[in-house]
């Protein structure tokens, strides 16, 4: 079995372990646009904080493909899929024939074209390890630097060069910080708490027209920058596969099993539009968890044995200048708010089970909340007042928290 | 009882009188520091297990060393990884994240003060030879089992 | 009342560069003496409600607490001791009867360690334990002196029923109700896995434990609680409980407190009614009408299982002891008045009843002169504290002993004297579902067994340094026990020498 | 010569025992016994030598011979006087002895030949053996001075103080002619000796010579006790006497079953046996619980038409038996066999607690 795979990051790694996990010798190929060994992209923050380094930053330890007898091709960008002669062409016309592929390959900045963009020499995106590099070598402690974007990737960047940077600007024309993911109670508290430390916010504008130092923004104000962060949001990079016939949508449609429409290519990861069981349809997942779920369960697929991945949903753990910030699920229904010195919390529940919930800072045991989501769990049938307060394993009936806890049972 | 084949902490509630000696038995064991009152006095204790209460109930509740552990899966630094079946912590790798505390089931990773998560090693390689919290338990709630 | 005329007994002593607050013993205490101040941070102490009990003691991890007698003391006074004093002042205020638990706590004299234990020199060997096989087998029961034979010679075992013992101990009564059910889990567990016994006690047998019954011995009290068909015929062993060394001659009270719905379903009686058990059996106003009770108990158990009879030692017990051997009981258990109780008047706890090693000596004497020694076994108890007490009480003539106390200590009792008031720390003398819950049985039995299995291994050393290696060769051998410090007469009771003749 | 037992101290010692018996009941002189206990000499310190023969007064087979001493005249007469009103006295003799330098101070020694007067035993509603033991017990315990120290029918004890031997030739032994002797020499630690204390002791015709020292003493005494008998004596062999008496004479056991009685197998032993025979011994240790004989001791008893060598469980003390044709010999130590016969057809040493009995074939011839 000759197993070809598109991406070195969270999902690739994971459809490494899923296949060696059936199959000891088939081959695999590794093909990645980046010349690095695999790291954990959500740290390059952190690298430019300084609380992290290359040698921590590595996903997997530096004999992982050795250890999983993986060959690694690093710094070739994929071309072409051909599925009838079921070969992959790289950009120095290279060719890989392949038994099983799988696409991994996440997801691309998108850049919003902004009359006068072209003029800019300092500008950046900041997904990628080398993007991190750039931008911390254009900045020194004079710079003033403007972000696009007050979302997950925004507010890590700020986070990452504040205490190295003269000033930091971060505008949305949402009218509140990760719109995405926060509500306005919540996005509130992070904001207060980024502008506290030093962070300068500008909600509900964004920019008119940008020179080579400066931006015009929509309210008519100008901001003088001298690096430019483009972090408005992501495109999943399905280009590979749309080209070579897959049926997509925002991403390649991929079924329980990540497969996609055409036989042995999978898909998995940001770039991969699977079942989201919170809001019981097809959509982006792009985070860590899901990308690594996906990509185990496309492994094991493509190694021949027959794994279904349908418990993904949407879920965030983010740390952000102290501050920690967990969420899961989709906000619908009834709720439940509480709000004290030790953090926000928001639950909605319908038809008699937790649908999602957001929480500040008061975020022990959050994996309870998790579970309840994932499984379905009938709030009738346990303690819901005990556990609004608290995440807690004592609001289970007793059979079912003890056959939990004794591992007679799992969630 | 070797500790790295298939173990688990196994918490009978019948008897678990409340009195949370596991926990800072815990603390202790995982301090490094030989002397417990130098290890906790005057500090906010870290130990790798929590104690839930409800009214008359009460029990203690650690990472079970799932086989097919979702908080490993999830973790975005590779920091936790399963090492002779027990589901271990590289300190210094983790960034505290807390995407672990997300997903786990059984809020049996917890967030800390320095930041990397704390969570039950069945205190491998820690200065006691068995899991501090089995041997603290006045009243044998706390057993380690096969699994 | 604003006078507060009661002197705290004891005094906690927290070593503050010790404690790590972790609570653990606020969370321990029945008795609330310990608490968390919030605004200070540090735990305090309310002495008035301490019993001592050693809960918070034996749980501190940082062993930051020391329980002392209080230094403030009355004047010093030979006559009038801090307790009297005491006493007083809270029947001054209570107008009621001074209430209290376990034995006789009174500095009489001890005779158990006024007696020394013989060992083999020169003219005979001792024998090495290592080597030859050390016999503790004891049977209980009466034993006949006459050979019948079938036509083919062969003996016919004419015995009535016997009890068996692995080693020559057995846990005394000790009621489910005064007791909680964990506490008569691990008796039963234990007697089961040690092959001894464990008595019931007066307040009946509960279901769970009737798979036990091969390792039981069910009482009949005067309150006659939870007494029943099955229930006499679920034990090994009968027990008529007569009288208590704690408190001869008056009955018992359970308090209400108590009665919960198990110990309500178990006893026969409401939930929360006091259990008194009358003073005399109130069918039994002589001796005649105990040969009535022995038999009746006789035929409801179709003569299968031996009959006790419990009697305290009190001032004629030898005559009394004489009358039960010849009423058709198997075997007479005799509790001295260091004999432990859940609750007794501390006037008659303190003052009636006279020491077990001179009411067992003079019974086996009497019995012998009588030539009846063999028509029973004699069990006794109140109090044997070790397993040189359980030598010397056979080398008084003792069949085998009946231990409480002991039994409680190894399971975790710290004699603080209040099992009355139902808040045992220990969860032993309790009712209380949260307290109860604290006497593992898992623990409890096997606490039990290591004691018994100690003081049996024990027992052969000393056997063996003797030179004897089986248990009947040491009953009654009172050769092998010579006093020191005890006067003529004590001696002469006893029937043993003084050391050095 | 001041009494023992009467200053009520236990009287430990260590011995030499030795036996000899014919199944053909071929009776053999005394000058046999006497040679193979002189082998043991060491073993005794002077204080006490004895021997019993077993039908050595053919001739008044049928009456009780009384042997016994007296400390002074007066004793004898009132003795006497007692034996006149509760016996028909058939023949009264001085015991026939031999002055031996060696032994000294001796009492006065007479022989009665009896049997109880029939009116008196019929009131009595006793058997003959009771009433006689009765007798026997009263003379003992109440009439100062004077001391029964044999009393079965076609036996007789004779014992001194003083080295075995010497004893023998004081009896002039070899004048006797027994089916079976036994003999003893004496090493006891708390007492100058006195000739009563001597081993054998006997009751009726039951005689016991005994090696070793008894721990469970005051516990087989006690109980022995309660049915009529006083240990005046304090020795391990007065107590073993009335044990066997009480046990076979009273209850009607066999002497086999009154060992596993007194040399009561182990629980751990008794439980492997077969169920009939594991009931039988519970029962006989159970109810004879006091019986049981701990501490090491090794006893030859003597009675009319046979012989029982037993050790104690644990073999403690030695014993050897052997064995040619219908004579078979016991002893403490294998020299002593040797010596009186050189070739034996075989010998061994009994097991503990397994008691080694012969009996006569047929009669005494």
């Amino acid at each position: 079995m000759n197993y070809v795979i598109i991406g070195n990051s969270t999902a690739a790694i994971a459809a490494i372990e899923g296949i060696r996990s059936i199959d000891k010798q088939g081959r695999i190929t590794l093909i990645s646009i980046e010349n690095h060994h695999t790291y954990s992209r959500p740290l390059i923050s952190y690298l430019l904080q300084g609380k992290t380094d290359f040698d921590k930053m590595k996903y997997r330890p530096d004999s992982f493909y050795e250890d999983n007898s993986v060959t690694v091709v690093l710094g070739k960008k994929a071309v072409k899929v051909i599925p009838d002669m079921k070969a992959v062409i790289l950009e120095d016309s290279s060719s890989y024939e392949y038994d099983r592929l799988l696409i991994a390959t996440g997801s691309l900045p998108f850049v919003p074209d902004i009359s006068g963009l072209d003029k800019v020499k300092s500008m950046h995106t900041f997904m990628t390890l080398d993007d991190a590099l750039e931008l911390e070598k254009s900045i020194n402690d004079k710079s003033n630097v403007l972000v696009l974007g007050a979302g997950l990737i925004g507010l890590k960047c700020c986070e990452a060069i504040k205490d190295k940077v003269a000033s930091v600007t971060v505008i949305d024309l949402a009218k509140q910080v990760l719109p995405s993911i926060l509500d306005k109670t919540s996005s509130d508290i992070v904001a207060q708490h980024i502008e506290k430390q030093g962070v300068k916010l500008k909600l509900s504008c964004s920019i008119k027209q940008v020179y080579e130092n400066s931006a015009l923004l929509t309210d008519d104000s100008v901001v003088r920058f001298d690096a430019l962060v483009m972090a408005v949001g992501v495109r999943p990079n399905i280009s590979l596969l749309r080209a070579a016939g897959v049926d997509t949508n925002r991403g390649v449609l991929i079924n329980q099993c990540c497969a996609t429409s055409i036989e042995d290519i999978y898909c998995a990861g940001d770039c991969a539009e699977g079942y989201d069981m919170t809001a019981d349809c097809k959509k982006i997942l792009a985070l860590l968890p899901n990308a690594y779920m996906q990509g185990f369960c496309a492994g094991v697929n493509m190694a021949g044995e027959e794994k279904i991945y349908l418990s993904g949903m949407p879920m965030n753990a983010l740390s952000l200048m102290g501050l920690h910030i967990l969420t899961a699920g989709i906000y619908e229904g009834e709720e439940y708010v509480f709000q004290d010195k030790k953090g926000y919390k928001r639950l909605f529940y319908k038809d008699d089970m937790l649908k999602g919930f957001i929480l500040v800072d008061d975020i022990e045991c959050a994996g309870i909340y998790t579970a309840m989501i994932r499984n379905k769990t009938l709030l009738s049938s346990m303690d819901f007042d005990l556990i609004k307060k608290k995440p807690a394993l004592c609001a289970l009936a007793q059979e079912r928290r003890t056959s939990l806890l004794n591992r007679k049972e799992t969630w | 009882m070797q500790v790295n084949d298939m173990k688990m902490i196994k918490v009978n509630e019948k008897w678990c009188l409340g009195c949370h000696l596991c926990e800072y038995y815990c603390a202790f064991a995982n301090s490094g520091v030989e002397d417990m009152v130098k290890a906790l006095k005057d500090m906010m204790i870290q130990p790798k297990l929590r104690i839930e209460q409800k009214d008359k109930i009460s029990f203690a509740v650690s990472c079970r060393h799932c086989e097919d552990p979702i908080c490993v899966k999830s973790c975005i630094t590779g920091a936790l990884s399963i090492i002779d079946n027990v589901v271990s912590i590289d300190k210094k790798r983790c960034i505290g994240c807390y995407t672990c505390v997300l997903v786990c089931p059984y809020g049996a990773v917890m967030p800390s003060q320095e930041g990397a998560v704390r969570k039950c090693e069945l205190c491998v390689g820690n200065s006691v030879s068995s899991p501090a919290c089995v041997s603290a338990c006045p009243n044998k709630a706390i057993e380690l089992v096969e699994v | 009342m604003p006078i507060n005329y009661i002197i705290p007994q004891f005094e906690i002593v927290r070593d503050q560069s010790r404690c790590i607050k972790c609570r653990v013993c606020e969370r321990q205490c029945a008795n609330e003496v310990h608490h968390y101040d919030e605004d200070y941070k540090i735990m305090v102490a309310d002495e008035s409600k301490c019993v001592n009990c050693h809960r918070c003691v034996a749980l501190c991890p940082t062993s930051a607490l020391k329980i002392v007698k209080n230094q403030d003391s009355f004047k010093e006074n030979g006559n009038w001791t801090a307790e009297i004093i005491t006493d007083v002042y809270k029947q001054a205020s209570s107008g009621g009867v001074l209430l209290s638990s376990m034995g006789n706590p009174m500095k009489f004299p001890v005779y158990w360690d006024k007696l020394l234990i013989n060992a083999s020199q020169v003219t005979n060997p001792s024998i090495d334990p290592l080597r030859e096989p050390m016999e503790t087998k004891t049977f209980l029961g009466q034993k006949k002196h006459e050979i019948k034979r079938d036509n083919e010679g062969r003996i016919i075992s004419n015995l009535g029923p016997q009890l068996e013992l692995s080693t020559p101990i057995m846990f005394s009564a000790m009621s489910y109700g005064s007791l909680s059910y964990n506490a008569h889990e691990s008796l039963a567990r234990a007697a089961k896995s040690l092959s001894i016994l464990y008595n019931t006690g007066e307040g009946g047998l509960h279901e769970d434990f009737y798979q036990y019954g091969s390792n039981t011995i069910v009482q009949v009290a005067s309150g006659r609680f939870g007494v029943h068909k099955d229930y006499l015929n679920a034990g090994a062993a009968v027990e008529i409980k007569m009288g208590q060394g704690a408190k001869p001659g008056i009955g018992g009270h359970l308090p209400g407190t108590k009665i919960t719905e198990d110990v309500s379903k178990t006893r026969m009686i409401p939930v929360g009614t006091d259990a008194i058990s009358p003073a005399p059996h109130h069918d039994i106003y002589s001796i005649e009408d105990l040969n009535q009770l022995v038999m009746s108990l006789k035929h409801a158990t179709d003569f299968k299982k031996p009959v006790i009879v419990k009697i305290a030692a009190v001032h004629n017990v030898s005559a009394i002891a004489s009358g039960i051997a010849r009423s058709g009981a198997d075997i007479i258990a005799i509790d001295g008045f260091r004999g432990g109780t859940g609750a007794a008047p501390v006037r008659i706890r303190d003052n009636v009843g006279i020491p077990i090693e001179l009411a067992l000596a003079s019974v086996d004497t009497r019995l012998r002169n009588e030539g009846i020694r063999d028509n029973v076994s004699l069990v006794v108890g109140g109090s044997i504290r070790s397993s040189a007490d359980v030598v010397k009480a056979i080398a008084l003539g003792a069949d085998a002993v009946y231990i409480a106390t002991a039994a409680l200590l190894a399971l975790g009792c710290h004699l603080c004297r209040t099992c009355y008031s139902g808040k045992c720390n220990w969860g032993i003398a309790t009712q209380r579902e949260d307290l109860v819950k604290r006497l593992n049985p898992e623990i409890g039995y096997e606490r039990l067994v290591n004691l018994i299995n100690a003081w049996t291994h024990e027992i052969k050393e000393m056997m063996g340094g003797m030179g004897i290696n089986s248990i009947e060769a040491l009953r009654g051998n009172r050769l092998m026990l010579r006093g020191i410090g005890l006067n003529e007469k004590e001696l002469e009771i006893l029937g043993v020498r003084h050391a050095g003749e | 010569m001041q009494r023992e037992g009467t200053d009520n101290y236990r009287i430990p010692s260590g011995c030499a025992i030795c036996g000899i018996f014919n199944r053909d009941g071929k009776r053999i002189s005394g000058s046999d016994i006497i040679q193979a206990i002189a082998i043991m000499h060491e073993r005794s310190n002077g204080l006490g030598g004895g021997f019993a023969g077993y039908g050595i007064y053919p001739e008044y087979k049928e009456y009780y011979a009384f042997h016994i001493f007296y400390d002074d005249d007066r004793a004898k007469v009132t003795c006497e006087e007692y034996l006149n009103k509760h016996f028909d006295v058939v023949n009264l003799s001085r015991i026939p002895t031999k002055k031996h330098p060696k032994i000294v101070n001796e009492p006065l020694i007479f022989r009665y030949f009896v049997l109880p007067h029939p009116a008196d035993l019929f009131s009595s509603q006793l058997d003959e053996q009771e009433y006689t033991s009765l007798c026997v017990t009263r003379i003992n315990t109440d009439i100062e001075g004077a001391y029964v120290f044999s009393s079965g029918k076609n036996m007789g004890v004779f014992k001194a103080v003083g080295y075995p031997e010497d004893v023998g030739s004081f009896y002039k032994l070899d004048e006797y002619n027994a089916y079976c002797w036994t003999a003893h020499g004496r090493y006891p630690t708390n007492t100058p000796g006195w000739w009563g204390g001597a081993h054998p002791f006997s009751l009726l015709d039951c005689s016991i010579v005994h090696n070793g020292e008894i721990s469970s003493y005051d516990a087989n005494r006690r109980y022995i006790e309660m049915f009529g008998y006083k240990c005046n004596l304090l020795t391990d062999t007065e107590v073993i006497a009335y044990i066997l008496d009480f046990l076979v004479r009273k209850l009607g056991l066999t002497y086999s079953e009154a060992a596993s009685v007194i040399a009561a197998p182990f629980w751990s032993t008794i439980d492997r046996k077969d169920k009939e025979e594991k009931e039988r011994l519970t029962y006989l240790r159970n109810t004879f619980s006091s019986l049981l004989i701990t501490g090491p001791f090794s006893i030859i008893a003597g009675f009319s038409g046979g012989i029982m060598a037993l050790n104690d469980r644990l073999k403690l003390r030695s014993m050897v038996v052997g064995e040619k044709g219908p004579a078979v010999y016991i002893s403490s130590e294998e020299s002593a066999i040797r010596k009186i016969c050189k070739d034996l057809d075989s010998v061994y040493s009994p097991r503990g607690g397994e008691p080694v009995i012969y009996t006569l074939r047929g009669g005494i011839s």
